[in-house]
């Protein structure tokens, strides 16, 4: 049945989630983003909600909730509209802890999700993104090739979430023999892994991304985890869209009150139509890409076959509206949205970069 | 809790719904060329609504609540290129599913429900200079004795040539603005009344659109819907806001017309395409995609995102929720992608989506309408401006 | 240099031209739409103009002029700014003559050029368009086979202009040795040519458009012309895409004077920004395509290395614009430009018909 | 007759300008990292313009006109992901190359030309409560014996920093409304002149933007630029309109910038994934191409017409015709491409292109700016609107 009704636990979530974001995230998230750093105590308040330990099945010592991506939306669309980047790397290590859960074997699952289970944060990350212009997920250049009942893993990740500090990384790499992709679990110490920094990224700044560079690391069988590539990518995808679209509705609500300020020309901008149709219009999207990022998260926790293709929409349908939203917004604010001094200008590096990216996390 | 997926009997509707929609797509073409003439109550091959009534028997309390299910009918009807019969605005389909019998519903008194309830109504409410700015109505009915005596031009009164009557909506008091604006049911073979002509459009043809002359027309006093003959003085008016009150029903029924135009055309792509070799494949990025495959995917997140705004407008009236702000939401949208997608979808074909050999292009002269009736897509933004400004109609013009 | 003006030669004939269709075209434009025939007289004033003979050598009885795309562009946008139909009629012999003065040979110009040196309207056409969707004229279905000396021409072709009509037709069809694109001579006699009607076309309605069926039709080699078929095809694009601007300058023009009478709420509509802002956005786009179509043209004239370029951003940039413009302006007009009365919806369709065809017009 | 063809010569400065402004490309991200560093005068590896003058003198009276060649090497020259100096409002690049300056050259005095002309002079217009409303300025300016005292609050100065002084717009006279605008100069020794902070900004980090706080500073009498003292009562002012007509010269001028950011992306877009493989075949239909294909040349379609109309804008003064609908024009083309293809670019390129190892985030945040200062695209159509419509500035707002 067709329903936009959320239950009393993901309404409990939102709203406590929403408070966060505005009491905590919020108020800080302008000077983190200028520092380009995510304190650890703004990290450790947010895993103190447990959200990613809710998920992980109670014999690991986790909450024993269903996973559910629809509530994972509903979280990061959350957390987005407290700071896009503190919020990421608060829920970078559930895209470690769900591929696990989803499609981990009993042995991958009892060895690593009981370390997530705890209140103290701890770091993971999926490995995706490479250094290649016009990035496809479905055809990396990282490589697996068999050896005896192993793997050697080779190539270079970039822009790894946690990167600098994840214990274990899901490395996604083309399997050299069948040309499909397939995801490994390779710990921080594993022989030719290396992490150095990034350079720098333009959106997301305080999140923490590292450069992983695999020189034929060699792994044993285990490490194979049997992942639907094309739905763990898919959840990644989701993932940054719902945080972009927590962006972009605080864009608007950030918007509306300073179109109702600002006088120009003997009256308040927001009475112009041309500004006024700008603010309805970022409302009206901000609606639609909700139920797109909805929608594609509950037929990926349905494993329902319309689910590849309603990722995908909702990616390409956030894509275009979140950056316009952003801009829009920065755009009504004029030159003091051009400054520092005000979020507008971190809104549109926010929502610019996770459109362009597979995901930092997921649903 | 959230969900998309529609249960095997409602997906098993809607799958009909596009069955017997198609069952006369071999007719569309003359009834489009021969745009005034009225097909006749069954047409060779033509399949009717009854394949699909009698599968709501089947559907439980867990299904898919009830206008929710109608909106996503709506836009399965209305993307089909059979001869659409009317509008779709109303479903099921029968006579009395006329803009005005929504009216009616919503305004009429018990007795007047009962009266009129079986008679085909349209709703009469553009002037030739006044379009969205309902307050500035000009026609004028006054009562004379038990009778009003109604005055006034009336244009792009949808279905009013085939409508048995119309909800005209005129005003008692034109000192009083809106709150003086009345509705009146007014039956053709009133005395003054006349039909002036039977435009031609660009598209919707099966669906008639009138020009109405009033010249002391009489009618009797228990014409005026809801019966309340009284001028509020504060401005806003009961009467006014009862009349009001269909456009929050009607405005997602509208926007899902203009959605099914964009589907429609979408469908038609797609499936054009797919005969040229060319499919989408959900497993590529933007990187390894074909030009046609990514515009069939922003044309497909467009319709789906519009057609979501429209069941979320809907499912909040099955909740019972307030939905004015998103029925604006989903009506600037249903306009937007009627007319959007449908260009796309003729980018896409090429060239031989202009001939009349094909229906795509029908799509397009169609769904056009659906961006203006019920307020212009302007209109939407003014009204979702004003809400979320919290502005007044008079601060925010 | 870089220049914007006009010489004197083509600001006279697009004087004349813009008179000829606000006087003649316009006025009746609407019934010759609903008629769907553009009246011979119409086609016979048209010509009067010697837009087509100007360019045929002397030798050939022409008026000698030097080809000029770029005049031709400026006529056919003044032809467009009246009715886009009956323009069309009247310039699309332009087609085939124009190759033939560019492409063909002494004997093929010494053959046909000097029927089109007079007075008296002759009509040809390019047939160029195929029933296939997605067609693209660079991998057409219409096949050329060499026989003898000869050649034998098989496929369909679609929606060709003056069909009806047309003495001879310029053909293109793939040489299937080579694959590349050639074109043909084909007297309308020719055994196995038959026109047969098309069923209809949502544009250009009154343009006479036919449907002609090459059934193994046998040609001597000296049908073959030895045209550039890209170029050839970028002259037709650019030619669909100035009539295109002169719709859309047509259609705006003649919003803006509206908008000022319509009164809604209580002032005209031209005093609310959002109909405002969409007139300028109109105005601008006006002035934009035809710097790009001028380019084009120009480029194309100049048989400069960048003209494939300019010609296909010239059609990209028209086909987004000018649709856009006619569907703005009917919006402007409400319900009104709903209603056949008024030639917004006309426009709307031929605005949308020149975008998506190959152009039945060259430059 | 119409060409669209750079002569030889012309062609040589355009290539020159790119290779001498790609020469500083390695020392970009370091002064986007150290904003408020400024770069010695030289940079290693670092070729300057005096490259690029002596070509100047090969050209020819049928080369390219002045204004319009000016356009085009703005915008190849801002296109370069070099340290651009400045930014890239006036060419040759010199010390007198501010805003402030085209004012003085444009509304000055011969005396004043002479005296200040050698001088780094910023524009000073913006005020903390007031953008594009320019008549609603509250700093004022009054004669106190041979001496203007100013007082006021000024923000978004560009190059305020390293400027000599600037030339700052106040009202002698409230209550005429923008005929009591007057333009000082102000030089930055002026006693009652703060300079108050140095802002930190999304993109442009190589032009300084300040804020300025004038108490009772002073100035000499001869400061008024132009030295008209009298308001003028009906209403438009002389040396306003004197003023304004700056903008005329500099619409094209800013827009010429936003061009070139877009340019700027959209060549380094097309550079990296011809590396990936991927370049636009101009032979091949909208169905045979891909959807990096089809989205490179969309991009450079609308940069293509955004460059086109500055041309015509600049063209315009070089046959001495007016240009004012023209900068407009073309001030919104530059202020949309500024926005739109940088996020296009980025869209083609993917995840790695938000990187700092590659300059095209750049484009997007130095570009935005580009629809903000001299005018959003919503003030340019309102000007548009207003001359398309006839309607004065009073009626239309």
């Amino acid at each position: 049945m067709i329903s936009f009704a959320l239950d009393e636990e993901q309404t409990m979530i939102r709203d406590s989630l929403q408070g966060f974001a505005r009491d905590v995230l919020a108020p800080g998230a302008r000077a983190i983003d200028e520092a380009g750093v995510v304190p650890d105590d703004i990290i450790r308040q947010g895993w103190d909600f447990g959200l990613i330990a809710a998920a992980i099945p109670e014999a690991y010592g986790g909450g024993g909730m269903a996973r559910s991506s629809i509530t994972n939306a509903v979280a990061l669309e959350a957390l987005g509209g407290g700071c896009a980047s503190q919020g990421a790397a608060i829920m970078a290590p559930g895209q470690f802890v769900g591929a696990l859960i989803d499609f981990g074997s009993e042995e991958q699952k009892a060895e690593y999700l009981p370390r997530f289970a705890g209140s103290v944060p701890v770091a993971a990350s999926l490995a995706l993104q490479e250094s290649q212009f016009g990035f496809a997920a479905e055809s990396e250049r990282t490589t697996a090739l068999r050896s005896g009942n192993g793997w050697v893993v080779s190539g270079e990740k970039r822009l790894v979430p946690l990167g600098d500090r994840a214990e274990v990384f899901l490395v996604m790499a083309r399997d050299v023999d069948t040309g499909e992709t397939a995801a490994f679990i390779v710990p921080r110490e594993a022989a030719g892994l290396t992490v150095s920094a990034e350079s720098g990224s333009m959106g997301l700044k305080p999140l923490p991304q590292a450069r992983v560079t695999l020189a034929d690391v060699e792994l044993p069988g285990s490490a194979k985890v049997a992942v639907d590539a094309q739905k763990l990518v898919n959840q990644a995808r989701v993932g940054a869209a719902a945080l972009a679209v927590g962006v972009s509705r605080q864009a608007t609500d950030f918007a509306i009150p300073y179109a109702k300020e600002r006088v120009a020309f003997g009256e308040p901008i927001g009475k112009k139509q041309s500004i006024a149709f700008m603010l309805a219009d970022m409302h009206i999207e901000c609606e639609a890409m909700r139920w797109m990022v909805w929608k594609a998260a509950s037929l990926l926790e349905h494993d329902d076959p319309g689910a590849a293709k309603a990722s995908v929409l909702a990616q390409d349908y956030v894509r275009r509206k979140a950056v316009k939203i952003a801009d829009d917004a920065l755009q009504i604010f004029g030159g003091h949205g051009f400054i520092r001094e005000l979020p507008l200008e971190m809104w549109l590096r926010n929502a610019r970069t996770l459109t362009v990216l597979d995901g930092p996390v997921s649903v | 809790m959230a969900d998309f997926r529609f249960s095997a009997i409602d997906q098993q509707i809607l799958d009909k719904v596009v069955e017997v929609g198609e069952s006369t797509t071999r007719h569309t073409r003359y009834y489009e060329d021969h745009e005034h003439e009225t097909p006749p109550d069954r047409l060779e091959g033509e399949r009717g609504f009854e394949e699909v009534f009698p599968l709501f028997g089947q559907r439980e309390p867990g299904d898919t609540p009830m206008m929710t299910l109608m909106m996503a009918v709506s836009i399965a009807r209305g993307s089909t290129s059979g001869v659409v019969r009317g509008l779709g605005l109303a479903m099921p389909q029968g006579r009395a599913s006329g803009l005005g019998n929504a009216a009616l519903q919503s305004a009429g008194t018990p007795e007047q429900k009962a009266k009129w309830g079986n008679l085909f109504l349209a709703m009469s409410i553009t002037e030739p200079g006044v379009g969205s700015d309902t307050k500035a109505i000009q026609t004028t009915a006054r009562l004379d004795g038990d009778e009003w005596v109604i005055n006034g031009d009336k244009i792009f009164v949808t279905d009013g040539v085939k409508a048995d009557g119309a909800i005209v909506w005129a005003t008692i008091d034109k000192s009083a603005g809106r709150a003086g604006i009345k509705s009146f049911l007014v039956l053709k073979d009133a005395p003054g009344f006349k039909l002036v002509r039977q435009e031609k459009k660009l598209g919707i043809r099966a669906s008639d659109t009138a020009a109405y002359a009033f010249v002391d027309c009489r009618v009797p006093r228990d014409a005026l819907l809801g019966g309340d003959e009284t001028v509020p003085k504060d401005g806003g008016s009961a009467g006014y806001k009862g009349v009001m009150k269909t456009f929050n029903m009607t405005r997602p029924a509208v926007a899902s017309g203009g959605v099914a135009k964009a589907k429609g055309a979408l469908e038609f792509a797609k499936a054009e395409m797919a005969k040229e070799g060319v499919e989408v494949d959900w497993g590529k990025s933007f990187r390894n995609r074909s030009a046609v495959e990514q515009k069939l995917i922003e044309m497909e997140a467009d319709t789906e995102a519009a057609a979501l705004t429209v069941l979320h407008a809907a499912w909040l009236s099955d909740v019972k929720q307030p939905n004015n702000l998103e029925s604006s939401v989903c009506k600037a949208k249903g306009g937007e992608v009627c007319r959007t997608i449908p260009q796309a979808a003729m980018d896409v074909l090429g060239g031989m989506s202009v001939s009349h050999d094909h229906l795509v292009e029908k799509f397009l002269r169609d769904g056009r309408i659906s961006d203006i009736y019920e307020g212009t897509g302007q209109i939407q933004r003014l009204i979702i401006a004003r809400e979320i400004l919290g502005y007044s109609s008079e601060e925010l013009t």
